[in-house]
């Protein structure tokens, strides 16, 4: 519904410190200037990383959100697959899972691959 | 006067962030490409260097994204991303206000394009002008095309975009040189960032070399994101490239899927008549 | 399907901040002429208004400053400016951003337009809202060309964009009307506010209404300055106006110039086949 | 030289509530953000709405900086016409001036024509 709002205020705080620092002295107040759902507001207050990547934020806001939040990479790749767990497939925008080995297990048959050619 | 140089390459943030997990082999060699076509864009004795980006919500939001920018200012600053994480010191980079505005002013006669006096460059940039010209001697015009929020820019404006900027290009004095960065096949920052599609990427990179304007504009959005995932998106900056080669054919000089940076790692030219 | 309306208007901000410093009779013509347009455009019964205008720096900056924008979202919020020196009361104003999208995505395929997801109407679009649809009960759909910072947007491209509206307009099964808004010679904010080029305007709006492509982006911006002022750059909204009327003809229902307006003010109308 | 640093301060204090409160507060720490002259600095400090006519910025800005100042519209125009006295024409930009006989005896003179016709 509001995922505009949701990822102009994860927007605003990749972007300016001035924003970051209001949201860590003042957090009530930054997310009452957004019209959010209360499941985005729960979502983002957590954070429900997971939740967050199933209502459609783009990773390439959503990931320095999760940095933001001190998630470390791995971590925020797992929190995205919890979420489709939890919640099920990505609601909105062009961020869906497809599946995907991972990439040690990659890495590991493109080794394989060319070892054979 | 014409183009001196048209090339492609990567810019995925992996290869400088993540640069020791990668196979240590595929490192090297993608790195020592890098700087080949650093030294090539040299040897053409440019003047200012276009970088046709993809950037990732560092200057441009959905409140007014346009389908092409172009930045006119005398210096940038970049990279927006923490210095420690990316490992590229952030810097001043040196730009050109007046040559960018003559280019401006010319692609604008076919193409909409938004003009920024300011710009802050994200690892779109940063991360090839690490390789391409580490010394930041060289004025930089920055050019972005909207590869990551729908609706995006169509295939066949990227085209008109990249001819346009040849167009810009060849009538003024000034000696240019145009680099495209993105990736091709990728899903970055989603549960399935490390995925490839090679077999994709190397048959669009056929496309690209053989400048097969018709095969490389023919691509749905939908389809790219089936088969080239979000990440894919990005190559409508190849595409730029292709147009502003005006029929030259390219070189794909290196590719080499490498999971950790998360796509097909690509160095391409067209082999234009400078 | 087809463009049921298709006008163009003044949205100088004198017309209702300053309104009792005119002289009555005029004033009284020409609130009654915006009253009349009005209720021209709700005779086409239309499901949305796409307004072209030209912002004076309310949500555009030249850090990001779009050729061409359109709005996408489902509301929007206007005047920006204090609502009591521009006497119009700011509220929420009616979007429709699927509708919206689906213009968006036509226009592109020829025109590269920059979308906003949020928009802060100007007396620029709240000026003429505040005659043409006081119970603010018709959708909007925004948009702007860029006649205020240089580089500015060419008129031969506004003239591409009025054609493109139209054909995305014609697309879909909504009645939509088209309104441009804009000055034609003035000297807005400057120590010649007030100044109209009379003569200039007349043979302008004669272009126009002959609907006469070449006269009307023949002028080079050196041209509109001198003779039409910074605020004469605003013709943009006219030309698309004319383009999107696909060569009908046009109909001036006043004109009248009014200093403390500091523009001639005007209504008019395309007679398009609906 | 750095016209573009004046007007992105101005725009920002007329669309930003939070930048024109801080502007208030710390003004010398708001104007540090920017790359200015000391011409510059000095014509916003003043403020000299004349000298910053002079140097370019855009009417459609400078209008609103002046408001803000409380800086009513007859002395908005009479400081741009000092500026010209003082600082000579407008050196870059849109926004040069062209000599204009005024609102009133505008008026008058269209009222004559009329009653002519
Ligand atoms: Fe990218
Ligand atoms: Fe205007």
């Amino acid at each position: 519904m509001s995922l505009y709002q949701v990822q102009k205020l994860i927007y605003q705080l990749n972007r300016d410190p001035r924003t970051r620092e209001r949201y860590a002295a003042e957090r009530d107040a930054v997310l009452a200037e957004h019209e959010l759902t209360d499941e985005e507001r729960r979502a983002l207050v957590e954070p429900d990383i997971g939740l967050l990547y199933v209502l459609g934020v783009n990773g390439q806001l959503l990931m320095h959100f999760a940095a933001l939040h001190k998630i470390e990479w791995n971590a925020y790749l797992e929190a995205m697959r919890q979420g489709l767990v939890r919640h099920g497939p990505v609601r909105e925008g062009v961020y869906a899972a497809t599946g995907y080995e991972g990439v040690e297990a990659h890495d590991a048959r493109l080794k394989r691959e060319r070892e054979i050619h | 006067m014409p183009l001196v140089y048209c090339g492609a390459c990567s810019h995925a943030p992996g290869i400088t962030a993540r640069a020791e997990r990668a196979d240590t082999q595929a490192r090297q060699a993608l790195e020592s490409a890098f700087r080949r076509m650093g030294d090539d864009i040299r040897a053409t004795r440019p003047d200012a260097l276009i970088v046709v980006a993809a950037e990732h919500f560092a200057n441009f939001f959905m409140n007014n994204m346009p389908a092409f920018a172009m930045g006119m200012a005398d210096s940038y600053e970049g990279p927006i991303e923490d210095e420690a994480f990316l490992r590229i010191e952030r810097r001043r980079v040196p730009g050109n206000k007046a040559l960018s505005r003559k280019l401006i002013e010319g692609v604008m006669q076919t193409v909409d394009v938004a003009y920024a006096e300011e710009w802050k460059f994200d690892h779109g940039i940063s991360v090839p002008l690490h390789f391409l010209t580490p010394g930041y001697d060289l004025p930089i015009v920055p050019a972005n095309i909207n590869c990551q929020g729908p609706p995006l820019t169509p295939l066949k404006r990227a085209w008109a975009f990249g001819e346009a900027l040849r167009a810009a290009a060849d009538a003024v004095p000034e000696r240019l040189a145009l680099v495209a960065t993105g990736g091709i096949s990728h899903w970055p920052a989603t549960p399935d960032s490390g995925k490839i599609n090679e077999a994709w990427d190397r048959e669009f990179l056929a496309r690209w070399a053989a400048n097969d304007r018709a095969a490389l504009t023919s691509y749905s959005d939908a389809e790219i994101y089936r088969d080239g995932g979000q990440g894919g998106f990005e190559i409508r900056t190849f595409i730029a490239a292709a147009a502003a080669a005006k029929g030259a054919k390219g070189t794909i000089e290196f590719c080499e899927p490498i999971p950790i940076f998360a796509v097909s790692c690509t160095i391409a030219r067209m082999q234009i008549a400078a």
